[in-house]
């Protein structure tokens, strides 16, 4: 199917102008066309992951990608720096293609738990689409400009979504969201013009990432590779490399710029949380990947334990924080932070493990993390409240639920069996196999486990185990067990992330050449 | 010479100075028409005599009036005197001077061109000429600026009135 | 050269200056029709047919180049930039307008042809005249509101605006007597070694910094912004304020000094106190117009980057912010406008909007796009100045430059407070407002207008292009 | 003309600039403001007709004449406003003019 | 038949069992046990047709091998655990008979004999932890089976908590070892690993067989129903932490084995002394089994790695025949309304009663006291025996430990005998209900496992010091002689452990009624030692420290990053202050001070503001002013 990638990039965004024109009273046109919008995109991203050639084994960048669709978008001819050339320039490779069906797979089960939005149905699922459209174009776009773009451009639907349809202290949140990621944004924006001026192809400075990533530098650029350029008495590459590591740090969120994250996960609306954990938090990683390590090797070696560094906090801190909340949807989010903690561990790693482990549990942690706030959005349905405190006892009242609850917490805390653990243990092996780092990094991450099982099984404990009790009276008529939609949300995940325990190849499979040549493509920078 | 050149100096000196000093707007005003004679004098002095006729005519007599005129219309002059207050006198005099020791630095740093200053009798005839050629943009301008500011203030001037 | 000759080639030149003539002779027209009509309509399609008559005439074929006794200059990018202006003008008959129409159209055409003349201008006198006449009309303009905040500020104003012109011509005084030269054309580096001169230069420098408002010459843009009508601030937060940064691009292209001369360094450096004075002074402000102003105060900032910076011959960069901020300026104010008409006058008036989604989505976008964030077409424009000045610290390793690239991403961050603060009491505050104001609703056209407006932002943000070839479109001049 | 004497005459428009500064910023009637400009914009003229006189265009004696026109100008559209402002705040003097503010 | 499937078939045979249980709409046990059933019958057959060593691999992660590895041991030691599993499941068809979870409860059993089956099947020391993991999760799940009790869940997550850490060390020796050598087979070990990692295992391996000071979460694991305690607490699932050790020892770093041995015998001796003075019947043996587990780890410590795994699955048959012989004790009080059906202060006199189980829990407890002709006399003595030859040596202070051993041995036949005299002689305390004969299904299980406690099923000699399947199977690589005086020593100091329980608690002293009246020993240090040496307390305040400092952190989050990193927000804030004073004192501020002081302005201050046009303009000309100043320094 050619141009397969447009496709699940501009389909939502078609059916959400379709939707501009027609009258808002029709609520129930809305979702369907949303399901309609989402299933698609997820329809083709499974073709397209059918299509992909799992045994292309590259030797550079520009012939790693699959499905490329390339075409001029800007092309300004500007009198000294030669031509402003922007390209609207689609591709995957084994990194992005896990990425994209997950994003689309999450993308359908938020659509499925928006299904009771009852407030200004139009505008939720237009924000909604375009919110999808531009998290898959963040994983497509294989041009810096592009990628920019759809970056930002997550911003505004989600600070709408969180603003509007969001809990309480929903404006704070959003606000905050807002500002943290557009702070980052612009660190990248800098490095981006870095890039630009730095990089050319066919002559022409070019914002396309494979040419960055296969450092087609010109001679007079500061970035160029072992050229020592330096910015202000530091040097560019450096400085470019911690810009883009605050940047996506942000967006990912490490500690200490994660303070967002809980904020903006507890405020926003049940499925836009599933979005936020599910996608948001993967576009950074993902951009630290493609971007920061792809672009940048030579000083990810040298900094590797930098980045570790802010892992091992994240997860430690992270972690910490967990288990100190009183607020279930707030719990969940600091293990987010925990969580994302191991993908920097893994990236730090620079082993093809390490890689493909952090790969791996960016996937398991998009699987495992949405599922854990529908969890929390079913009880918040219910009661209007998350406080672990005014409940005891739910599993007698609602087996089902603790069913899936238990299932998703003892996911999150790495059990074996389940692709939280493949995920945390290929970190792990990277860790404590890459020369890099140090013996403490491993050592340190391995804590975090205890942490998670620590906070997972201590709100199992006051939740669902003990007596059953609920603090007001008047949410008794609510304490039914699951709906029938809600167990179609949650099933899928549940199947998917014991499938993915047991065998994480589905996934690998198709990144290993790339990571392998990723892995190659960075031990050339090896002292 | 020096003589006519002292008496325009202390002219001019006396007129500001009366105006930094004086409360009273009318003194001002009066202590203003006295400066700009001395400066018409300055330019008699630097041979631009066309400029010191103009300063007299539009200056001295259509810049004073009108401020007088400002005056009585802003002020019921019923005998008593037309004062202003006056603030930030220190900080304002301390900038004032700054500035005037820095300029007057700068001057006397300067190595001007030595060039002889030329004699021109012709000079309302030359200038003449230049707005016509040389500055006619200037010239055309001008004359809308004046078209601009008299519509402008008369109909402001009207509104005011009117309301 | 004989008297004749002379008069043979201004007669020749005239042509050159037609479409200003145009625009003085519709001025004219328009006030004998305010005797005779105060309907609105006939006023507004004089107006309209004067500015459209004119730029006609600008992008007719000419030659670039000095002329009319070299009072003058012209090249593409002026005539562009007043093919803008006219433009801009243009749209100014989108905002009602029911009283003294005549006369505010008169000012609005004398407020355009100063500005074009004052890109034009070559010679000091010309510069001196062009930027006096547009702030007389300013001075005027914002007097215009005839309300008693207006006088207030227009009479603040106009001692802002004579202590510049003050500082200015003494500048000039100065630039004229040392290098003993009247026109920009022939200046050298030369000229400008000894310190008085230097000095003129940056009292010249200054006078311009006033109509483009840049720090410590902004203080009066906040009063007046919120004084004066709204379709008068729309224009000249635009057109002065462009117009001056083109003359200062000429003079600094023509002065040549080295990047690192003092004064560069000088301009760069107010430039980026402009711009944080401007994003927060804005910060505290609870008025929209005053707070969009001070937005505007920090968008001069940006623009002198753009203008200062080496790579000033980037034109386009330069174009296409001035472009942008053009369009992002007149629909914001148009919304301003829209919203003052039928509410209250402080931030709280947009909680309106829970029940007029496309009027504050669309103001949304607008600010957004004021921001710098895509995908609209303030991103680009910010894109281009970060290139820019990036491109500027490569070439020359200057430091400054770097340090403004780095004030200006922060102030893009900062800026984010102040103008998400709207949809924020759009969308998310809590509405406290009389059911009375709540009934209110805007007309389709605004709303039209309003739609149009973020639209083309958008469209302009996917397809930049559409700039670049305004700009060829907008002129025909030979170089 | 020698080199000193331009001098003087700079010094003295220097002396113009400077009182013309204090007084508008000290004075708190508004005409007596007016004044004050009237002095800053003398000074300039002072200094172009002091270099007019080596110029055979005379170039400096011609700005100083369109100067004076425009200040002219200047003060009749400051007089146009400041009757609107005594109209309507019935106060002339500039420091009581505190309508435009900000909170 | 692939061999592969067939093992795999085994493995996952009772997991299908329980959960077809569990699924079926009539929730019928009985899938579970058949599963079992054929599960173990495979295993046998599989014990019978093979030899030597098998392993299959296959790729699990890139370049990462899982392979499963099929020797004697790991057969033998799954037909144990399928055996009493079915035991155990047969004797819950009773136990659990009311309760209504019944169906949940083998489907969690099912889960349990899965990984256990796992765990010892797996090569690969990674898939051995994924299943030491999942024992965990099942026991987890089967400690909080009741979770409405109160105290349960707690107790659950306490027991998976410090399984958690020790599991997180073992993780991180697993994969030291990865890094050293790149490769985690088990067949494949060899050559010494160096000391960090080899120590790292053996935690992993001290907290899963709960050794001291991992040890407390045993006694809390009690809360759970009795079989399981049977099953998972003493019989299978905390030997895997033994069988780990056996997999590794003979690689493991010498200082590592030397810890091991002394945390073993440290462990031993505690869990006996602990046991001496509990009332509760399931504590007393959760502390035995916890010092039998400690005897296990010294003697993999000192070498005797054979005697160890035999003691460990003889102990398997008697403490599960305890265990199993204690809930039908429970059961049957229970059942009578008994005021608590697990203090030993209220039983007394079962024996008639409850005959079989008396007839099971004598041999059981013979096995365990190790009197002769029984098989933990057997079992122990070799340990014993290794601990001996250990500490000749490596003289001196290693005699420390079959010192200590030796000692405990003595212990245990004391609280043994103890145990036997309270519960079952004397008279009948309490007993008001009427007595039902003990059922099949309890009597079956318990007469085999009483059985197999018996010397003449392991070997014909009752002081040998191995049992004749691992001979036939060739796990025992050798017979060790050593003419020693140790069983002759044990034999004593056991027999006199047992007179003196019974001269201190036989039928007719007053101990009962003396003890009665206060709920716990009175004295401070028989309330340490009651307690266990609170380690449960330390857990708790370690959680509850660990706690209070998250919430610290939680407090730095809000109050301390949160601030500081908002310095866009902080700066918008502070930065418009701050503009506000410039307005205030810079602006106005030398202008106003100034002023001030120079009186002229005093009555004029108020009349200051940043609105007035003129103070702008001043303001504006002190920086014009300032650059000119600048220039002219310049």
């Amino acid at each position: 199917m050619p141009n397969i990638l447009s496709y699940i990039f501009v389909f939502p965004l078609f059916i959400a102008l379709l939707m501009l024109v027609i009258p808002a009273q029709k609520e129930q046109t809305f979702r369907s066309m949303a399901l309609a919008a989402v299933s698609v995109q997820f329809i083709l991203s499974v073709l397209l992951m059918i299509d992909f050639d799992q045994s292309i084994d590259p030797n550079a960048w520009s012939d790693a990608f699959q499905f490329v669709e390339k075409l001029d978008w800007i092309n300004l001819s500007l009198d000294t720096v030669g031509n402003f050339k922007i390209q609207y320039f689609l591709g995957v490779d084994g990194i992005s293609l896990p990425l994209v069906v997950l994003s689309s797979f999450v993308m359908l089960i938020g659509v499925i738990s928006s299904w009771n939005i009852r407030k200004k149905v139009k505008g939720y699922f237009i924000l909604y689409l375009i919110l999808s459209s531009s998290i898959m174009g963040c994983f497509i776009a294989l041009d810096f400009f592009l990628f920019y773009v759809c970056f930002e451009f997550m911003l505004l639907p989600m600070f709408f979504l969180i603003g509007i349809w969001g809990g309480k202290r929903r404006s704070y949140a959003s606000i905050k969201f807002f500002l943290y990621t557009l702070l980052g944004s612009l660190f990248i924006l800098v490095v981006m013009i870095m890039l630009y001026m730095g990089v050319r192809e066919e002559g022409v400075h070019t914002f396309s990432l494979v040419a960055m990533m296969d450092g087609n530098y010109t001679s007079d650029s500061v970035l160029g590779l072992g050229k020592e350029g330096t910015i202000l008495g530091f040097s560019a590459r450096a400085l470019a490399f911690i810009f883009l590591l605050i940047g996506f740090g942000i967006k990912l969120p490490s500690v200490p710029v994660h303070t967002w994250l809980p904020d903006a996960h507890v405020e926003a609306p049940t499925p836009i949380s599933v979005v936020l954990a599910g996608l948001l938090l993967k576009v950074g990683a993902y951009g630290l990947f493609r971007i920061l390590y792809g672009i940048f090797p030579d000083v990810a070696l040298e900094y590797a334990g930098l980045v570790a560094f802010f892992g091992v906090v994240s997860i430690l801190y992270g972690g910490t924080n967990a288990l100190a909340q009183n607020d279930l949807k707030r719990m969940v989010a600091y293990s987010s932070v925990s969580h994302m903690g191991f993908v920097l561990v893994g990236l730090a790693s620079m082993t093809s493990t390490g890689f493909l482990g952090a790969l791996f549990h960016m996937v398991s942690h998009g699987l495992i993390s949405p599922a854990l706030f529908l969890i929390a959005g079913v009880i918040y349905d219910r009661t209007n409240n998350r406080t672990i405190d005014c409940f005891s006892g739910l599993a007698s009242k609602m087996p089902t639920y603790t069913f899936f609850v238990a299932l998703f917490f003892f996911a999150g805390l790495g059990l074996p069996g389940m692709s939280g653990f493949v995920g945390e243990l290929m970190v792990l092996m990277g860790a404590f196999t890459s020369n890099n780092l140090k013996l403490w990094v491993g050592l340190l991450s391995i804590i975090g486990i205890i942490i998670s099982a620590a906070y997972f099984l201590w709100t199992i404990q006051r939740m669902f185990y003990g007596t059953y009790f609920i603090r007001k009276p008047a949410w008794e008529s609510n304490m039914f067990d699951l709906t029938i939609r809600e167990r179609w949300m949650l099933i899928p995940l549940a199947v998917l992330v014991v499938v993915l325990g047991i065998f994480p190849r589905l996934i690998l499979d198709y990144s290993i050449e790339t990571i392998d040549f990723f892995i190659q493509h960075l031990s050339k920078y090896a002292p | 010479m020096l003589a006519i050149q002292i008496l325009i100096g202390l002219m001019i000196v006396l007129g500001v100075g009366i105006i930094v000093f004086s409360r009273n707007i009318i003194h001002a005003a009066y202590a203003l028409s006295l400066a700009l004679l001395g400066i018409a004098g300055v330019y008699v002095l630097l041979n631009a005599e066309l400029l010191a006729v103009v300063q007299i005519l539009i200056y001295a007599g259509g810049v004073v009036i009108l401020l007088a005129f400002g005056v009585m219309m802003t002020h019921r002059l019923r005998g008593e005197k037309v004062l202003s207050g006056a603030k930030n006198q220190f900080p304002a005099a301390t900038t004032a001077i700054a500035i005037f020791v820095i300029l007057a630095h700068s001057i006397s740093e300067t190595n001007f061109p030595g060039s002889k200053a030329l004699e021109m009798n012709n000079q309302v005839e030359h200038i003449g000429v230049a707005f016509l050629t040389e500055h006619i943009v200037a010239f055309e301008l001008i004359a809308f600026i004046l078209l601009v500011a008299l519509v402008g203030a008369a109909y402001l001037a009207k509104l005011a009135a009117n309301e | 050269m004989k008297l004749n000759d002379q008069l043979h080639d201004i007669l020749h030149d005239l042509s050159f200056i037609g479409s200003e003539t145009v625009l003085v002779l519709g001025a004219m027209v328009l006030l004998v029709s305010g005797l005779i009509t105060r309907n609105q309509l006939p006023l507004k399609l004089i107006f309209s047919i004067t500015l459209v008559f004119s730029l006609y005439l600008n992008i007719q074929v000419v030659q670039g180049g000095l002329f009319l006794s070299d009072s003058l200059f012209m090249n593409a990018e002026i005539a562009s930039f007043a093919s803008l202006f006219i433009i801009a003008g243009l749209s100014i008959v989108v905002f009602p307008r029911k009283k003294h129409a005549a006369e505010f159209y008169f000012f609005i055409l004398a407020l355009i042809v100063g500005s074009i003349f004052m890109m034009k201008a070559n010679s000091l006198l010309i510069i001196y005249l062009s930027i006096e006449l547009a702030s007389f009309v300013s001075y005027i303009l914002t007097s215009f509101s005839f309300r008693k905040e207006g006088h207030e500020a227009a009479i603040k104003y106009l001692l802002f605006g004579a202590l510049s012109s003050a500082i200015m011509l003494i500048g000039l005084g100065l630039i004229y007597g040392i290098t003993q030269s009247f026109y920009l054309s022939v200046w050298t580096p030369e000229l400008f070694s000894s310190l008085l001169v230097q000095i003129g230069v940056l009292f010249l420098v200054f006078g311009v910094f006033f109509k483009c408002a840049i720090f410590p010459f902004h203080m009066w843009t906040p009063a007046t912004y919120q004084s004066a009508p709204v379709d008068a601030v729309a224009l000249f937060s635009i057109v002065p304020k462009l117009g001056g940064l083109v003359l200062l691009k000429r003079m600094f292209l023509n002065l040549a000094f080295d990047f690192s001369h003092w004064l560069i360094l000088l301009v760069l450096f107010l430039g980026m106190a402009t711009i944080m004075v401007g994003t927060f002074g804005a910060l505290r402000q609870l008025n929209t117009r005053r707070m969009i102003s001070f937005g505007s105060v920090a968008h001069s900032g940006f623009l002198l980057g753009l203008v200062i910076t080496p790579s000033a011959d980037y034109k386009e960069a330069f174009w296409w912010y001035s472009s942008t901020y053009t369009l992002m300026n007149l629909a914001a104010f148009y919304i301003i406008n829209r919203y003052e008409d039928v509410s209250i006058y402080t931030n709280s008036q947009y909680s309106l909007s829970k029940k007029e989604t496309l009027m504050a989505g669309g103001f949304t976008l607008i600010l957004v796009s004021l921001v710098g964030i895509p995908p609209l077409a303030g991103f680009t424009a910010k894109l281009f100045l970060f290139t820019s000045l990036w491109e500027t610290f490569i070439d020359t390793g200057s430091k400054t430059s770097l340090t403004y690239l780095l004030v200006s991403v922060f102030a893009t961050v900062a800026s984010l407070f102040f103008y998400m603060r709207i949809p924020y009491y759009a969308f998310l505050h809590k509405n406290n407002l009389s059911n009375s104001e709540l009934s209110i609703v805007f007309s389709p056209r605004s709303k039209i207008i309003a739609t149009i407006f973020a639209i083309l932002l958008l469209i302009l943000f996917f397809t930049p292009k559409l700039i670049m070839s305004l700009q060829s479109l907008l002129n025909n001049v030979h170089e | 003309m020698n080199e000193e004497l331009i001098r003087y005459y700079l010094y003295l428009a220097a002396f113009l600039f400077s009182a013309g500064i204090f007084v508008v910023l000290t004075k708190r009637n508004l005409i007596f403001i007016l004044i004050g400009v009237e002095l800053l914009l003398n000074s300039a003229n002072v200094i172009l007709a002091t270099f007019s006189q080596f110029d055979p265009h005379l170039n400096g004696q011609i700005f100083a004449i369109f100067s004076v026109v425009l200040t002219v100008c200047e003060v009749s559209i400051a007089l146009a406003i400041l009757l609107n402002i005594y109209r309507n705040h019935k106060v002339s003097n500039l420091d009581e003019l505190r309508e435009v503010s900000n909170e | 038949m692939n061999s592969l499937w067939f093992f795999l078939i085994i493995a996952i045979l009772p997991f299908i069992g329980g959960l077809m249980g569990y699924f079926s709409s009539g929730k019928r046990t009985v899938f579970a046990i058949t599963s079992t059933l054929i599960s173990f019958l495979l295993t046998v057959y599989g014990i019978a047709s093979f030899s030597g060593k098998l392993s299959f691999s296959s790729e699990w992660l890139n370049d990462f091998e899982i392979a499963i590895l099929i020797d004697k041991t790991s057969l033998l030691l799954i037909a144990l655990v399928t055996f009493i599993s079915i035991l155990v499941q047969v004797f819950s068809l009773e136990y659990m008979r009311e309760d209504p979870g019944k169906d949940r409860f083998y489907a969690k059993l099912g889960l349990f004999v899965f990984s256990m089956i796992g765990l010892l099947l797996a090569d690969n020391l990674l898939l051995l932890f994924v299943f030491w993991e999942l024992v965990g999760l099942s026991s987890y799940l089967l400690i909080g089976f009741w979770y409405e009790k109160k105290g349960v869940s707690q107790s659950a997550r306490m027991a998976f908590m410090v399984n958690r850490v020790a599991d997180a060390a073992l993780l991180a020796g697993i994969l030291l070892l990865y890094a050293e050598t790149n490769d985690l087979s088990i067949a494949s070990l060899s050559g010494n690993i160096s000391f960090l990692p080899s120590l790292l295992i053996a935690i992993g391996a001290f907290g899963k067989s709960a050794q001291f000071p991992f040890s407390g979460w045993l006694t809390k694991a009690m809360v759970g129903p009795t079989p399981v305690s049977a099953l998972i607490h003493a019989a299978t699932m905390v030997a895997a932490g033994v069988y780990l050790l056996f997999r590794t020892a003979p690689y493991l770093h010498p200082h590592a084995m030397t810890v091991i041995a002394f945390v073993g015998i440290v462990t031993a001796f505690y869990g006996a002394v602990c046991a001496i003075i509990q009332f509760d019947v399931k504590k007393i043996l959760a502390y035995s089994t916890i010092s039998q587990l400690g005897y296990m780890a010294m003697g993999v410590g000192v070498g005797a790695m054979e005697a160890s795994l035999f003691h460990l699955f003889t102990h398997a048959f008697f403490k599960a025949g305890l265990f199993l012989g204690a809930a039908s004790i429970m059961h049957f009080l229970h059942k009578i309304h008994a005021k608590d059906a697990q203090d030993l202060r209220y039983m007394g006199g079962l024996k008639t009663r409850l005959p079989w189980t008396y007839r099971s829990f004598l041999i059981c407890g013979s096995a365990l006291a190790g009197l002769p002709f029984f098989s933990g006399f057997m079992s122990k003595d070799g340990i014993l025996l290794g601990s001996w030859i250990f500490a000749n040596d490596h003289g001196g202070w290693a005699y420390l430990i079959p010192d200590l051993g030796l000692i405990t041995a003595m212990l245990t036949a004391f609280y043994v005998g103890r145990m036997i005299i309270l519960i079952f002689w004397g008279e009948a305390k309490f007993m008001n209900g009427t007595a039902t004969p003990e059922k099949n299904v309890v009597i079956i299980p318990l007469a085999l496992l009483a059985m197999f406690s018996i010397w003449i099923f392991h070997d014909w000699n009752p002081m040998s010091h191995q049992g004749w399947m691992f001979s036939l199977l060739a796990i025992t690589k050798g017979h060790v002689s050593v003419g020693s005086l140790i069983p002759y020593l044990s034999i004593l100091l056991a027999m006199a452990g047992i007179i003196l329980a019974y001269s201190l608690f036989k039928p007719g002293t007053n101990y009962n009624s003396r003890i009665t009246e206060t709920h716990e020993p009175v004295s401070k240090s028989r309330n340490v030692v009651f307690h266990g040496f609170y380690l449960t307390y330390l857990y708790e305040n370690v959680g509850k420290f660990f706690k209070s400092i998250s919430q610290v952190f939680i407090q730095i989050d809000q109050k301390g990053i949160d601030p500081l990193l908002h310095f866009s927000a902080v700066s918008s804030v502070v930065f418009s202050k701050v503009l506000a004073l410039i307005d205030r004192f810079i602006v106005d501020g030398p202008v106003n001070l100034v002023a001030y002081l120079s009186a002229y302005m005093g009555r004029r201050f108020a009349g200051l503001s940043s609105r007035d046009g003129q103070t702008q303009l001043g303001w504006l000309l002190l920086i014009v002013t300032l650059v000119l100043i600048y220039i002219q320094l310049f």
